[in-house]
């Protein structure tokens, strides 16, 4: 514990300040129309509490060293951040957020690789036979969360980024497990080794198990539950974040690093809930996969519609209603959406795009995707108020959407999507669904809405489909 | 059980402090909408990039070139999560700025 | 600051304890579902933090003496507050809780009073040549505030129980404000004394100053705005028992205190904001008066209804509403609504309650009146279900309300009461209004729904009208 | 400016649980319903009571008659605020026990 200085009292101050600014801009972040601020704010707080660090901080009476060093390597950092994150595609954002959070997770574990040797020295000189104390379990816990948490995401983010598969087999499992376990062992055997043991191999080969913990914790869980995952390594780089405010008796890093865990846990399974499954579910990798109702699809036919069919049909409207799912992020047919919409509107038809929470991959996927081409945001409505209107609407058009319009979330008890809410599409007096095939969602369930007798199927690529749509209304 | 009571003792503003915060953190965001998730997953994937101060710490009183190259690696890694973050999140944001709830 | 014992550690983990249940109390009370059990919580923290200060507490290694009569007085207090709770009418509660409040506050300032010469000997020993320490901060705020809490919710709990009438003079809030000045004054110059000046009359005379501006505070405001006031008293006292806090390094009592402090200074907020008031408004004392529509009075005419064209209007309905307000509650009626309602139900007509949230003098005070008088819970409807079916309901009954049904809210943005939500009577086939005479009610304003063509007027106290109507009914 | 910072050096763990406190005050009960205003005002009324504490300290280390009798007095005074804050406020709260949001 440091004592009374000038500077040491202005220097938690600038703590006190920054943790009171990181909670007002957690709080600002959770409404709507504050949230920009919100980011501002825990922004602000954190440059205060970098500044005053540099400037005030004091460890046994000397001041912070190799200012320019240091200064360099903010100014190195804060340009590659500012470029990687204004040059990356929206709809990449979640690869973007995975990568700097896998950054927080190293530098925490950088830190704890560092700090160690200094406390072996420390308590050996004060003549300890062992180092378990408190400032070893921050040390270890966060090497141990911040590796993992590191290791983890970098997984998501390739995962995220097409460039590697899930990789799913019972025996993966269980490998996990075992590495859990031989970590926790671990890091108790190393407190009890003696302090000065001249050589360092225990540690390096206990935060090189946690990395491979890392990649075995995220390799089988399924590409689309990324979002989640990165949710939660969020909260466990919060939670190393803290450890260092331990070691550093740092309340902005303290505060900081709780307020994250906490938060990003509850975020994490606030997410989970708006897809109606429980965290473990999504960790262990299994949704509900064929459910009651699946057989009976065979005996049921499916209606097709041409596409002057569908052009005659939407030119006609009055009020058209686009529920856009995944398969328009993949197919990347976002403008060409845009077109259609503008196409239609200029024919004096009203179009609106009726927007799940949970359509996409991520949430707030749609609004993203259809703010990249430019579609005004009156025209994008929330669930409930669209299915308000569904009523009196003359054609709902589902592209690539599947789950999030799927009746089985509202008929089928037995159905694992059961609860949660979905688009009623069936209340609009026509169905257009175009998907390139009968092939289930994200929940790989069957959808009765595609075999409805309202309902018709325009088969093919959601950019290939809409543009032939295009030209053949512009064509009437 | 002594040296449980004991460690509560000597930590007990700390723990207070954190029980606090811990619920703090869950109250806050506790009615956050869906479309905000992930505005705000990024938003606080910034935060705890807070640990950027260690890093700046264990720099200014480096002793050996190790440790102060492994300190300016962690610092631009720390500052990458800080700085990234934030104009990542205010980048979603932007997005939505004409939406009122 | 006392040195690590087993006792200290528990009693302190007891305390921590104790403090987590008050937050989740407070969490709970604040849902309908939960509220009971949250109190419930809060008391058990209560309990336990009673008894590890009995059974652990150490002062100077002295621990707690004393013991039988601290028993006794426990038990004495304990056996007076619960045969008071329980004996109390459920309408008379706000002047109970007044009065509990007001014993918090005076439990406070005892405390300050008695802690202040041990303070004096110990500084005077200590050599100090004035009192200017936290201590004694701590001590003289809990006095000052805690007897403002007293006198204030004594005067509060007169007023609320008819005893005394409202003293409105703008010279006292002259009185009032120079009192304040002066008490704070007081308090920096007994900082400023010598610590054994021999003589206590300083604080006794700070103490009775403190009692007087408790009076005068509360003096000049509305009997109507007591429940208002309550809550700013009640989170007045939580301040008090936070001093408390200080002076003992009592982390129950400190958090315990704070909450109070800050929750109740928001619910005093979100009371004033749910009637569309100011707090400053209300300490004030100033309601907007006479609005701008209340000349247009005089030209219009009021339709009147007999008792028996009422008696037949209602029994030959579907379906009616009855609008409950202040009225009824000071007629204490409440028995022969519920009559009324039986009677017509036996008849085949569907009555139901509308219950507007500020309807009466303090929040939920329709939902104690009508509970008292057995009206099961499934027929009190809130505001806004009640306003979606006031479409198909055939009679609306507005008896003893006034302002909850005031059109001007909605439609007369000069009306003081604009904006406040109401009960949209005028939605309805027919309306009755029970009242006295054309009189104003609590925000002084007209009323133009008693001038619409829709509506009746069936004059006289509610207690009297409604026997005759329910004898009419009867007779038919 | 020395003095306040050396105040706030000394307190720093108090007054961050203060402004900790506070902060989780407001957000606990910022959505309450109307209805349960007076329960909620009756509730934390109990709560301050616990002042007791304070009185029961005092008295179980009174020296003087006088302050025994005194101490006595707000030993009574503070259980009367608890005792009978929860007890009305169980009362009330059974006035809702059917109603559900
Ligand atoms: N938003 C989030 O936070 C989040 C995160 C993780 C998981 N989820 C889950 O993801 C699901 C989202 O529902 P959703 O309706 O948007 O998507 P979905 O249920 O996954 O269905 C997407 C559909 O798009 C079709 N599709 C794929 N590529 C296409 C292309 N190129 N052109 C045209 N169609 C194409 C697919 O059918 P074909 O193969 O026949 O074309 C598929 O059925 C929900 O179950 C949700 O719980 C959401
Ligand atoms: N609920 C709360 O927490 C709270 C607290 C403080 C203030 N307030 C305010 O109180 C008002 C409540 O509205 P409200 O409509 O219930 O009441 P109101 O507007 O005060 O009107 C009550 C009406 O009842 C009539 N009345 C009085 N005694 C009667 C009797 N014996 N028999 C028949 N009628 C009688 C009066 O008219 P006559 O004299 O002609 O009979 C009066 O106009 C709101 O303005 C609200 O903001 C509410």
């Amino acid at each position: 514990m440091e004592t009374f200085t000038i500077q040491n009292s202005i220097l938690e101050l600038s703590y006190l300040g920054a943790s009171v600014l990181f909670i007002l801009g957690l709080k600002k972040l959770s409404h709507p129309t504050t949230a920009r601020a919100g980011n501002l704010w825990a922004a602000g707080g954190m440059t205060a509490a970098i500044l005053f660090t540099i400037l005030f901080h004091e460890k046994e009476g000397a001041s912070i060293g190799n200012i320019p060093w240091i200064l360099a390597a903010l100014a190195i950092g804060s340009f590659l951040g500012w470029y990687a994150s204004v040059k990356v595609k929206m709809t990449a954002m979640p690869q973007m957020v995975s990568i700097f959070n896998g950054m927080g997770g190293a530098c925490a574990a950088l830190i704890s690789l560092m700090e160690f040797p200094h406390l072996q020295t420390e308590l050996a000189l004060a003549g300890d036979s062992h180092m378990f104390t408190g400032p070893a379990v921050a040390i270890l816990l966060g090497l141990m969360i911040g590796s993992v948490s590191f290791a983890g995401s970098m997984i998501a983010f390739l995962k995220l980024d097409g460039r590697i598969g899930d990789i799913k087999h019972p025996i993966l499992r269980i490998v996990n497990l075992t590495f859990l376990v031989v970590l926790l062992i671990a890091l108790v055997i190393i407190m009890l080794i003696q302090p000065v043991s001249g050589n360092n191999w225990p540690i390096y080969l206990f935060a090189l198990a946690a990395l491979i913990y890392g990649v075995t914790f995220v390799m089988p869980i399924g590409g689309a539950d990324m979002p989640v995952v990165i949710s939660l390594l969020n909260s466990f780089t919060g939670v190393a974040a803290a450890m260092g405010g331990f070691l550093y008796d740092n309340q902005a890093m303290l505060t900081g690093g709780i307020l994250v865990g906490s938060s990003g846990t509850i975020l994490t399974i606030l997410m989970c809930n708006a897809m109606n499954r429980s965290l473990l579910n999504v960790i262990i990798g299994a949704f509900g996969g064929a459910s009651g109702s699946g057989a009976e699809a065979a005996d049921k036919t499916v209606k097709e519609i041409s596409l002057s069919d569908s052009a005659v049909l939407l030119s006609y409207s009055q009020k058209v209603y686009i529920v856009p799912g995944y398969g328009l992020a993949v197919a990347q047919a976002q403008h060409l959406c845009h077109d259609l919409d503008n196409l239609l509107t200029d024919k004096g038809v009203e179009v609106k795009y009726a927007i799940h929470p949970v359509a996409g991959r991520m949430p707030g996927h749609m609004n993203v995707l259809l703010a990249e081409a430019d579609v005004p945001y009156e025209k994008l409505v929330e669930m409930e108020d669209a299915n308000n209107e569904m009523g009196n609407t003359d054609v709902v058009v589902v592209i690539g959407a599947n789950d999030v319009v799927n009746p089985a979330a509202e008929d089928d008890p037995t159905s694992p999507i059961y609860g949660m809410p979905i688009i009623k599409a069936l209340d609009a007096r026509n169905i257009i669904v175009i998907k390139r095939s009968m092939a289930a969602g994200y929940a790989a369930i069957p959808n009765n809405l595609f075999y409805h007798a309202k309902n018709r199927m325009l088969f093919g690529d959601a950019k290939a489909v809409l543009q032939k749509l295009v030209a053949e209304i512009k064509s009437l | 059980m002594t040296g449980i009571l004991q460690f509560f003792w000597d930590n007990k503003d700390l723990i207070f402090i954190i029980i606090l915060s811990v619920y703090l953190g869950i109250e806050v965001i506790s009615h956050v909408p869906a479309v905000l998730h992930t505005p705000l997953m990024s938003g606080s994937n910034a935060i705890h990039g807070v640990v950027i101060i260690g890093a700046i710490i264990v720099m200014g009183h480096a002793e050996s070139t190790l440790s102060l190259i492994l300190g300016f690696l962690a610092v631009i890694l720390g500052t990458l999560n800080v700085v990234g973050g934030f104009v990542v999140t205010d980048r979603m944001l932007e997005m939505f700025k004409k939406k009122k709830k």
